[in-house]
């Protein structure tokens, strides 16, 4: 095939991921096995393999100069921080390495990778136009939002959703303005959130928790308070149990917006695409990164079984 | 000795022998103040007791462990591991199963046991340091989970689990009743068996302890073994609430177990400790966090009043110990 | 003020007097201590001599009254202050860090610097010397925990000696020694005193207070008694004033031996560098004496015995027959008991009260009815002992560290009573208890032998061993010497056994 | 004493008085077989260096606050919190000023000392527990700098900062520099100054301590600063490596700090350590962690392993101590 040229006979590919933090991550952590799994099959003793998890961003840091040292030729990388990855992968970049970025980007624009990626600033705008409209639709007026972790990603998802609900200035954010807790992303977390929240204000109408997992933690929070009040509860990334939830009318959970993991295994097909010489590797030699964006779809129960998966751990 | 009547026990009450209960009070009532009027509703005060619950129930081992002279940092790890193993185990049965249920918390406490003996081992037997020890097998766990499970979500495939760990006995949540349960049984340990007491004297001084006869070893392992068992109950209660477990659940559960000891006046250096104690430490805890949530405190700086409450009521017990 | 009475006095305490929550320990102390003397301390345990030596140090203050030195009134705030004013103390207990060796103990606060940095050859220089001074030549580099208690003692003293201090308090310093070790540290408190140097001392041992003091104060309930000239008071005076009554026979008469019943035979216990071929037999009945240098081995053969110690040779028969003894529950099982001599490390637990240190061993046979302790029994039975040995306590749910030596000591033999052992080892059981509460112990130990129970008594102090025992074993590094018996039982022949030197050559 | 020949050297030499060392070497030739070719690469021996530099540096205070009878669970938060406030303080001067880093070297490692110090007189004037203490300002000072930076990157706008973290000096990376000079100082207090006898000394037995005419609570206090310090230092080499500081930074440092001091050989209950042990401690982890990532572990029992080489390696020198 005429891949694009590399410094090793056998191509090495290098992946950092996360390691699983919360459900996501965990999801990430599996679906970039997978694309091992599934491209060693379809090209066996032809491309060489080490996949990352890091548990902070120093240790992914500190994983992209031993992937260096191990002398890998692509490095596909779904960044813990950007900030603070920017400059190591920036390293990998001018000393020959074809970079993937996926996820969460880097500061740096000013040299050429691949940036795979949702969008993150719509799944906050679909979130935000389907909670208006549905609360509009049923005379809804109270609700409340939980963040992620404070990070880039999350502030633009929460921003872009309240963008979308000021515009129908009849809907209050219990919280006020544009308050809201985070939830770390995590089941357990969003639950005692929710226990809170459910002492703290009597009448809920909605709950936007922008993460699947966290929307476990909410609906297990609003089913032992019995409470009738809360008439939706919208997460985000799209998990299997969430799919689940739509497909088996949920009185609670309608649609989720999509934001999935499985961008890890994208990232890879490219990489290889790449390395085949089925895609062209110019990105590399450009002076800025090209975007490759994953649209942020709206899950609903009328487009749900496109989307289900019945073997993925998210 | 003789019968006391009232008034001699108030001529005897000094308030620096009831320090943990007056600092409660002064909590409970900065909180009815502050949270008014919902901290008060019952509906709140059971929520606050849930959520202590998990971390409380692993903090009345924690105190048994911290008395003998150790600590357990793999608390959480241990947790999210032996819930993991028993939903595994669980779906071995029938969806509808009860005697999968039955044995599953068997199962549960068992395991629990078992990963705790573990640590014991280690301390008693090889003689290694307990922060250490457990520092090392924090990690072990939590790996372990995360390998068996693909990092992903063990879900319950059973339809009843659901119902112990969501579950409401009159008017009170399932593991708030385990909460008491556990901890009337090890106050009793503690304080009404020879156990206890060897435990007491173990932690106090080993040599001491050696050369009367204890069995120091034993005396030592059987804390963590304890502290394996309320792990496994509250393994259970976590994984039957939600009917899941993600291998990064309850994560720093130590430091809540352990916080929640040390308010409750349990000596990090052993020798000295209640279980009661702890029982109202977890619920400070519990108090202070709902208190910070209806006091609409920045959440960045929940943690650090957090922090600062717990330096507080620690500070304030050690100087009214005189020392 | 009073001013001062003598202008001979260094030191001048007046009107001292503490309290410890609202408990007064010393009461309006008044006396002087002149420059040059050895002033001996003595009275009962508790009443009050290291508190006022603490006082005298800057580790406490005192709750009124004052201390003047050299005619001026000072305040000691702290030991650091003390130390500058060159007051120097040897503490009661064991004051040395384990996990240092010994040079750097003897220098410990008290470092020698070249520049900047710790001048380790000239402080190791110095140690040797210090202790070559004291006759104990051990290596300066060896660490602590490894040394015997005598040894331990040495470097202590030596911490202390290496202040030049113009004031040294020694509190109890032969309470772990042995005859030959205190007459090496007496010539050098001689040799002090010819420098100048004022010296306080304490023990509970009457004849070294008459052989090295130039006079004594005598304490009584946190009270002042008297301050007299040496040489105007004999052993029986002081014996008299501590107590504040009349004080006769100390030991109990000697017991004959009454049965010939060999109930223990211990053969050939063996541990490397500690014990070699250790065996001896006990009767029935009898008080069975262990003397030795202290360092000999007697603690670990009994050790040995309790299942404490890892033997790696050895056989116990007990009444005919061969048992194995592998913990102390073994031995407590077997009617064995063991009253340690490390009464801080090994016996008391310092938090826990009265009745619950003495049911602390027989707690799961007596005291738990049903899983559960009885502590209505446990309170009984400590009123019980509290009684019968004469515990002096303000409330015995005080945790025992607030107690002193002697009633600790006392707690703790009930607490081996109350095993109901048919054989007890005391290991040097009156190790800093005053006068009377030795007797005591004498005469209880006379008492136990009276009723049937054999009694090994290991003790460095000779007139207790010659007082009380009808055989004696004695020791020398890690085997037996000799067995001696009846009339044999004489200090020279214990010294030679013990030392291989006659006494006189 | 006298002069010792190579031979009686030899003779004298016995495995347990040199257990890490011994490991050490095992370690290494283990991680060269395994990591063949790459691991011996100057490259990757330096990388490994440069990894656990901010670890190891904070370790090395670390083994003095564990000497002296403490414990810093603050760490990792303190780290984020002077590293954030630096650069705060750094961005009030203009984006070239070499006066501004300048200031803020002396800055970060005065704010370090003040943290330390703060932990410092809890423990040894207030007489509180050092984990709780310590438990409590990891949650405070991570609070405040979320708070502070309402929890987004804190950017340096200095150009030239980052040269400092990213720099190399001789062959070596500046944060190994620190490393080692860090290392050979605290080296120098520990074993050849009277400070570093009466850290020994009170962490072994504070009562003897006080009755040996030492200031005790300085002794007590003057560890936490000197971590603080050796935080300054990492949270410098941290924020100007990335030129920013994210207020989650730095989370777990505590953790790997004590692994390090341990693994090294410094009793948890105080009394005793070496710095030097600690020093290779830190290189020991790091080497381990390169060691699964080249040998191509499953990420997910990497911990496990981690977890289980730290137990093991303290396990030896237990039993080779011969208690
Ligand atoms: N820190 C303390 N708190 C409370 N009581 C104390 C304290 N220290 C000493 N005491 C009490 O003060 C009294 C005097 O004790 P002190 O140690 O001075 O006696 P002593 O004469 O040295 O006795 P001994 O011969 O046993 O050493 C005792 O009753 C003791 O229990
Ligand atoms: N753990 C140890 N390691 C090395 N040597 C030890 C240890 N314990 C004791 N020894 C040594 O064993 C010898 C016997 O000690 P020990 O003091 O117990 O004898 P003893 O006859 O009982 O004397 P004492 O009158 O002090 O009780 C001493 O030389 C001591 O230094
Ligand atoms: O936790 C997830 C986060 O890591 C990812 O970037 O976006 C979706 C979230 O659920
Ligand atoms: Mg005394
Ligand atoms: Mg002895």
């Amino acid at each position: 095939a005429g891949a694009a040229e590399t410094k090793n006979a056998i191509p090495k590919i290098g992946i950092a991921v996360p390691s699983p933090d919360h459900g996501w991550t965990g999801g990430v952590g599996w679906w970039a096995e997978k694309a091992v799994k599934d491209f060693e099959a379809k090209y066996p003793g032809k491309y060489e393999f080490k996949v990352l998890h890091a548990d902070g961003y120093a240790k992914q840091l500190s994983d992209v100069e031993d992937l260096m040292v191990w002398g890998m030729d692509y490095l596909v990388i779904l960044p813990h921080e950007s900030a603070p990855l920017t400059p190591v992968v920036k390293e990998a970049h001018d000393s020959g390495v074809k970079v993937i970025v996926v996820d969460r980007g880097l500061t740096d624009t000013s040299f050429g990778y691949i940036n795979l990626a949702g969008n993150n600033k719509e799944m906050g705008k679909v979130s935000g136009i389907y909670v208006r409209d549905y609360m509009k639709k049923n005379n809804l007026t109270k609700y409340v939002a939980m963040g992620g972790m404070p990070v880039v990603i999350d502030g633009e998802r929460m921003n872009a959703f309240f963008d979308e609900m000021g515009k129908d200035a009849s809907l209050v954010n219990l919280a006020g303005g544009r308050a809201y807790d985070f939830s770390d992303w995590s089941t357990q977390k969003g639950l005692e959130l929710m226990e809170n929240y459910l002492q703290k204000y009597p009448e809920i109408h909605a709950v936007f928790c922008q993460d699947d997992d966290v929307m476990t933690g909410v609906l297990q929070a609003i089913k032992e308070s019995g409470r009738k009040d809360i008439k939706l509860v919208f997460g985000g990334a799209g998990s299997k149990a969430a799919y689940e939830m739509i497909m088996h009318d949920d009185p609670l959970v309608k649609a989720t917006a999509t934001y999935h993991p499985s961008m890890v295994y994208d990232a890879i097909a490219y990489c290889l695409d790449v390395a085949e010489g089925k895609k062209s590797s110019d990105f590399n030699t450009a002076k800025a990164p090209t975007a490759v964006v994953l649209p942020s779809v709206l899950v609903d129960k009328s487009n749900v079984s496109q989307f289900y998966d019945k073997d993925s751990v998210f | 000795m003789g019968e006391k009547t009232v008034a001699t026990y108030f001529k005897d009450f000094k308030i620096k022998d009831h320090s943990l209960g007056m600092a409660f009070v002064v909590l409970f009532v900065i909180a009815a103040f502050v949270g008014w009027p919902n901290f008060l509703r019952i509906r709140n005060l059971t929520n606050i007791l849930r959520q202590i619950s998990y971390t409380g129930i692993i903090g009345l081992g924690m105190t048994m462990v911290i008395i003998s002279g150790g600590i357990d940092l793999s608390v959480g790890s241990m947790c999210a591991f032996v819930g993991g193993i028993s939903i595994y185990f669980l779906n071995l049965f029938g969806p509808e199963s009860i005697l999968g249920i039955a044995l599953t918390i068997l199962f549960s406490l068992v395991l629990g046991m078992v990963c705790g003996a573990l640590n014991g081992i280690m301390v008693a037997k090889f003689k290694m340091a307990p922060f250490i020890v457990t520092l090392g097998t924090m990690s072990i766990f939590r790996s372990l989970i995360q390998y068996f499970s693909n990092a992903g979500n063990i879900l319950s495939e059973n339809t009843l689990y659901g119902r112990i760990g969501s579950g409401v006995f009159l008017r009170l949540p399932i593991p708030v009743w385990c909460f008491f349960a556990v901890g009337i049984l090890l106050h009793v340990v503690l304080n009404h068996t020879a156990f206890g007491r060897y435990i007491c004297a173990t932690g106090s001084n080993e040599q001491v302890a050696k050369y009367s006869a204890i069995n120091v070893k034993l005396v030592k392992m059987i804390p963590y073994i304890i502290t394996g068992l309320t792990v496994g109950v509250t393994a259970l209660m976590w994984s039957s609430r939600l009917n899941c477990i993600n291998p990064s659940d309850c994560t720093g559960y130590e430091m809540d177990a352990i916080a929640a000891a040390v308010i409750g006046g349990t000596l990090m250096s052993g020798g000295k400790g209640s279980i009661i104690g702890t029982m109202m430490g977890a619920v400070m805890l519990g108090i202070i966090n709902n208190m910070l949530v209806m006091g609409g405190i920045s959440a960045f700086l929940q943690q650090a009043v957090k922090g600062l409450v717990i330096i507080v009521a620690v500070l304030l017990q050690y100087n009214n110990n005189g020392k | 003020m009073k001013g001062i009475v003598d202008s001979r006095d260094i030191l001048y305490l007046d009107g001292i007097s503490k309290e410890f929550s609202s408990v007064r320990v010393l009461d309006q102390i008044t006396f002087g201590i002149r420059e040059g003397e050895v002033m001996g301390l003595i009275g009962e345990n508790g009443a009050g001599k290291s508190t006022l030596i603490k006082i005298i140090c800057g580790i406490y203050q005192p709750t009124e009254g004052q201390v003047l030195l050299n005619g001026e009134l000072v305040d000691i705030p702290d030991y650091i202050t003390g130390k500058k004013l060159g007051i120097g103390i040897v503490p009661q207990e064991f004051n040395l860090i384990n996990s240092l060796t010994v040079y750097e103990n003897i220098f410990l606060g008290n470092e020698i610097h070249k520049g900047l940095l710790l001048d380790k050859k000239l402080m190791r220089l110095k140690a040797r010397e210090q202790l070559d001074r004291l006759k104990m030549p051990v290596d300066v580099d060896k660490l602590v925990s490894d040394l015997s208690v005598a040894e331990k003692q040495m470097v202590e003293i030596s911490k202390a000696m290496i202040l030049d201090a113009r004031i040294l308090i020694f509190d109890e310093p032969t309470t772990t020694l042995t005859g030959h070790e205190v007459e090496i540290l007496f010539d050098l408190m001689r040799n002090l005193r010819e420098k100048g140097v004022t010296m306080v001392f304490v023990s509970h041992k009457l004849h070294e207070v008459k052989t090295i003091c130039d006079r004594v104060t005598v304490f009584r309930d946190g009270k002042l008694i008297s301050v007299d000239d040496i040489a105007e008071v004999d052993e029986h005076d002081l014996a008299r004033k501590m107590v504040g009554r009349d004080f006769s026979q100390v030991f109990p008469p000697k017991l004959k031996r009454a049965e010939n019943t060999v109930i223990l035979e211990v053969g050939h216990f063996c541990i490397a560098n500690l014990l070699k071929d250790v065996s001896f037999t006990l009767r029935k009945g009898e008080i069975l004496g262990f003397a030795g240098l202290v360092g000999a081995g007697r603690t670990e053969t009994m050790e040995a015995l309790m299942g404490l110690r890892r033997l790696e040779k050895g056989t116990v028969l007990l009444n005919g027959e061969i048992v194995k003894i592998k913990n102390a529950r073994d031995a407590v099982d077997h009617k064995l008991g063991y009253i340690s001599e490390d009464r801080q490390g090994k016996g008391i637990v310092q938090g826990f009260d009265i009745p619950k240190n003495i049911s602390l061993i027989s707690l799961p046979d007596k005291y738990v009815r049903h899983g559960f302790i009885d502590k209505a029994a446990e309170d009984l039975s400590a009123n019980h002992y509290i009684d019968e040995f004469k515990v002096v306590a303000a409330s015995k749910k005080m945790e025992l560290k607030y107690f002193s030596g002697g009633n600790q000591q006392k707690v703790y033999l009930a607490r081996w009573m109350d095993t109901e052992p048919q054989i007890l080892i005391l290991d040097e059981p009156t190790r800093g208890i005053d006068i009377n509460a030795k007797r005591e112990i004498y005469e209880f130990i006379h008492a136990l032998a009276e009723s049937g129970i054999s009694c090994i008594l290991i003790s460095s102090e000779m007139e207790e061993i010659i007082g009380l025992c009808s055989r004696v074993y004695v020791m020398k590094e890690g085997h037996i010497a000799d067995c001696l018996e009846g009339d044999e039982i004489t200090e020279e022949n214990i010294m030679f056994n013990a030392t291989g030197i006659k006494k006189g050559n």
